[in-house]
């Protein structure tokens, strides 16, 4: 038997596998293909204090081994996300995190303030790093000022398990990182999308709406890797990572790397059953190597 | 409706002229049930160039074979791909996805096809018929060469055609077809898919003569299960998914 | 008759089609393959003062759409570029760039005032991107401050055309692209590669001997495309775009963005003939769109 | 020697065992002179997986029927889907590239091959006896059934076999066969290609012998034409490109 069993800071997860903000819904658009009970956990998507429509069409545009995406945090609030989706999704037997996502300090800890009283969310992602709405998320992420402000000021109303969630899209990831555990951050997730664009040489006009949008994929692995195994050696709290992971090597890599868990977010998309098929993956890969805990695996990359 | 992740087998694959080809696909588990314009998001096997899955309108269902047919055009390298598939090699598909056309609540029902938009028109027919509605269907097509599975239309319904050269039905866009001008001009419902600009036209003359119409919409799509949100399409109750809130809206629901 | 030719801040190029440092070798290389004298120019490998052996061993990796490197700027050293390679590359009649690396500011300029004196070398491209030795290159890349320091001290020795190379390992890409100009950059070229891992999981360790390393190719190419639209809004010399460019499409996308030219880098590797198939396909595009004069196009996006 | 990007006709694809199958290939122009373990960068086709081309050796050349020969073991995707081409395809490859296998000066030629190192053997031995050096092979593999081409090799020279269950030849590994330990082991010149532990040990019994010794190496390999630099072996003149200045190397370059 393999333990597939993670203490995420306190919080347990029945494995490793989660699923990224913002490329699984509420859960729910899942249910045909996979059971939700089975996954560690899933992150709903961006939730902001009002309602928002995003971004207009068109959205999202195929990169090699990628995707680039401009929603913009389509969402119908915190409020509607309280009356209207919670109830529908509270009894799962997994962990459920909300992602919240705000353009000023005060959005972020109204936000987490509101999600802080619903029983069944033991845990938020603070969004400290959406590159597509032009007042927020990303600014935050990209300056240690910024981002300590933020996460002291949700810290002080918020009373479970936060987890924050970087940008790749800075220098130096390591501080920002640190930066987020000075201020009281249980956990960090990284990476959000890098920040790109592309344009449809035939009409010579951006793909996207907004010009510029958010890259996630394989083709980030490798930048993926590299920060979660960065920010494992300066940080204490644990580390979820994603970026790209299509497969249960992927997902192994991160753990070696240094990810406590990982999260599955664009290849939803291609294969609505993936998480389930990482999860047995993970396990048949223990059984394989003679692991018996996958705790063994984290941050357990070999530097003879 | 309950989605499926299901590989389904090439029985062949039959190009019908330089841009378009067909599908049959025996389904490895029997088939659920099929609404008409409702799509399958298609994995391209091992290709270089396409990352995403595409869409793809459900052309034809036989349940008694358990069979789908695919009508597409080769627009880019995903669908270039599909096109070289042979009989015998495994597809996978999450279907059935989206709305539907809904059915109609009277007779004399108008269906529109123009493009590639004529793909869910069979289907459509067919299953109108089935409720025992007869349809008109209003094709349109760059030439006589181009027009798609004649004898498989003519079987549900009665057939019209424009070709922009006039080299066959009658000359021009479907949009130029003397029915739209002809005094008889009675249809309740008008169904229609094709080109936005298309859509929009017939739109605007379904509203002029209140005539009830709904449209069956394109988008680039990434999950096609209402995940990513990536879809939207404007309406007057905000962004809705065409993948899940269509790809059918009633012309109503559109800020056009 | 399509024209291609660029004047790039006085640097008269044939077309924009030059390649990229380190996937190019001296050119000959690629002789059994495309005629040289067809390129708008070509880019010599990184060139440092002193001789350098590069890193250890394995130093390649393939990833989605991509691939990581870790050569580490391996070269004889200027000193035997100038003695034992420029002499049998001087007379190719393209444009040759000398790509200057180091780790001090004193390096970059005791190599740019050499390579100042040889005569068929009209410009250095000044890399201080390179993440791939320890003590610097990226360093300078990643701070305008860094950055500022050393493009001066080589601005007051080096007398030709200068084009900095800049590193996309960076929060804010345009404020370093602006420092570069202030400080006398004739132009711009980015990008250089991104800082990317990618672990074995079988043995479980890095498959780099330097654990991270330079991702290129198509998979950067949305972050490449973002990065040359930014620089190109706040710098007014002429950028040199590149990034994953395999196809004319590819190309034209970044001419579209902002760039006056292109490198070609990770796509020599698999076809070593694509510059020249690049240079015509350029022309046809322009045919087919009615286009003259390629300059028509560059900066050509249409933000309706 | 000047290299060429060429396109090749797939004549056959004959798969020999689990791991290994052949591909012939029909060279669009002339071939030009190939050297003994001299390789080819091939380009996968249309792969989602394998972005960089792959490096074969080339197994054997026909220049009177213009075709060359790949012996290929599946190793992961790149080679998995060369395996499963069909006659006919196209390939495209960079060739021939690297150094080679230096002329024997004297008789009393042993070559060694284990595992895939066995490819550029066949050719090597060929060309040898073209030269009039009648070579002895000995050649390692898991066990009888994973032997490759024997009819093949046993016309270009005397064979001895490994195999490490013992159902074939001498029970071990190549190192483990009589010939080392035999009093008449008067071999002049050593050509081996395999695992990099075998070749070590190959290396230093040569050494202990004071006999000439080249090996072939394998590396990873982005271009295979000298651009890169990233498939370096360390010498006792500092890094040298396996795909330019290899893949032979004579053991005394070696710092092993
Ligand atoms: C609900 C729905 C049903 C469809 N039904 C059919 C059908 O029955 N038959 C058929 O031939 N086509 C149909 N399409 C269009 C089909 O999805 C696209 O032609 C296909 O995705 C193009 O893929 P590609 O890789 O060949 O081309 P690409 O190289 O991806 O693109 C080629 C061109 O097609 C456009 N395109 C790309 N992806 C999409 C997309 N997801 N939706 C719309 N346009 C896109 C691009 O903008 C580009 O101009 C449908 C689309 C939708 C949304
Ligand atoms: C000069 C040379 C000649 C070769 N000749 C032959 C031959 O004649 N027949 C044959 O079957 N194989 C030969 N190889 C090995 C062959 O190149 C690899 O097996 C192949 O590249 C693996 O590709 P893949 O996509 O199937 O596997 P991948 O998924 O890329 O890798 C599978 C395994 O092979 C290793 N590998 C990957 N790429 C290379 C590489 N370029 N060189 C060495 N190992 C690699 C990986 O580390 C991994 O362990 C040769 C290699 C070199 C360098
Ligand atoms: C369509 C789409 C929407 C996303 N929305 C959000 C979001 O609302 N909040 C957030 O933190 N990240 C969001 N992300 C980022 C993902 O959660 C994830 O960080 C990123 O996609 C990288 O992982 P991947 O490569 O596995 O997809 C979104 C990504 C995509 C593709
Ligand atoms: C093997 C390799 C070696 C490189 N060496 C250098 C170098 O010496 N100096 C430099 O400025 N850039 C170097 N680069 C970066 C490229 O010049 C280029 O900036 C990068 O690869 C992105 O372009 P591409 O995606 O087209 O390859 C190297 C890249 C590769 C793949
Ligand atoms: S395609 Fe993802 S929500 Fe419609
Ligand atoms: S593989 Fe590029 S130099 Fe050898």
């Amino acid at each position: 038997m393999v333990n597939l069993e993670i203490d995420f800071n306190g919080l347990k997860l029945k494995n490793p596998v989660l699923t990224a903000s913002g490329t699984f819904g509420y859960g729910t658009e899942f249910k045909d293909f996979i059971n939700l009970n089975n996954l560690g956990g899933f992150i709903v998507k961006g939730t902001t204090l009002k309602h928002r429509e995003g971004n207009p069409y068109p959205r999202m545009a195929e990169t090699p081994s990628g995707m680039l995406n401009a929603v913009g945090l389509q969402n119908k609030g915190v409020d509607v996300f309280c009356k209207n989706i919670y109830p529908s999704i509270k009894d799962y037997k997994t962990n459920i995190f909300v992602n919240v996502s705000g353009s000023t300090i005060d959005d972020y800890v109204k936000t987490a303030e509101i999600i802080n009283e619903l029983e069944n969310i033991p845990a938020i992602e603070l969004n400290i790093s959406c590159p597509n709405v032009k007042e927020g998320g990303m600014a935050f992420g990209t300056s240690c000022n910024a981002a300590a402000e933020v996460i002291k000021a949700v810290r002080k109303v918020y009373t479970k398990h936060l987890m924050v969630k970087l940008s790749p899209n800075v220098t130096d990831i390591a501080s920002i990182a640190k930066t987020a555990e000075d201020n009281g951050a249980d956990s960090i997730s990284l990476i959000n999308t890098l920040l790109g664009m592309a344009i449809d040489v035939k009409t010579r006009k951006p793909k996207l709406s907004t010009i510029t949008g958010g890259l996630s994929g394989p083709a980030i692995k490798p930048i993926a890797i590299r920060m979660v195994w960065q920010v494992s050696k300066v940080v204490k709290i644990p580390i979820c990572g994603l970026g790209g992971i299509m497969t249960t090597e992927d997902a192994i890599e991160f753990l070696l790397a240094g990810a406590s868990c990982v999260q599955i977010g664009t290849a939803n998309f291609i294969e609505p059953d993936i998480t389930e098929r990482i999860i047995k993956g993970l396990e048949v890969y223990c059984k394989k190597n003679g692991i018996r805990d996958i705790k063994e695996i984290v941050g357990g990359l070999k530097l003879s | 409706m309950k989605k499926y992740i299901q590989d389904f087998e090439i029985v062949y694959n039959l190009r019908l002229n330089k841009d378009y080809f067909i599908l049959k696909l025996l389904c490895q588990e029997e088939l659920p049930t099929i609404l008409p314009a409702q799509f399958a998001e298609i994995k391209i096997p091992d290709s270089a160039s396409t990352f995403l899955r595409r869409p793809i309108s459900i052309h034809d269902v036989n349940y008694e074979k358990n069979t789908i047919t695919l009508l597409i055009r080769i627009a880019g390298n995903g669908t270039e791909k599909l096109s070289g598939l042979r009989a015998g090699k495994t597809l996978n598909l999450i279907f059935p996805l989206g709305n539907s056309f809904s059915l109609p609540i009277m007779d004399k029902v108008l269906l529109i096809g123009g493009g590639c938009g004529v793909a869910p028109m069979l289907y459509t027919a067919k299953y109108f018929m089935q409720f025992g509605f007869m349809p008109t269907l209003l094709l349109g097509y760059r030439d006589k060469e181009s027009i798609l599975r004649k004898e498989k239309f003519g079987k549900y319904g009665n057939v019209f055609y424009t070709t922009e050269d006039g080299s066959f039905g009658e000359k021009g866009t479907v949009l130029d077809h003397s029915l739209f001008s002809s005094e008889s001009f009675n249809f309740k419902k008008i169904y229609a898919c094709g080109p936005e600009a298309m859509l929009k036209n017939i739109a605007s003359r379904a509203k002029s003569k209140s005539i009830d119409c709904e449209v069956s919409l394109e988008n680039t799509m990434a999950c096609g299960i209402g995940a990513c949100l990536c879809c939207v399409q404007d309406t007057t109750t905000g962004h809705k998914c065409v993948c899940t809130e269509g790809p059918v809206f009633n012309i109503k629901e559109l800020i056009w």
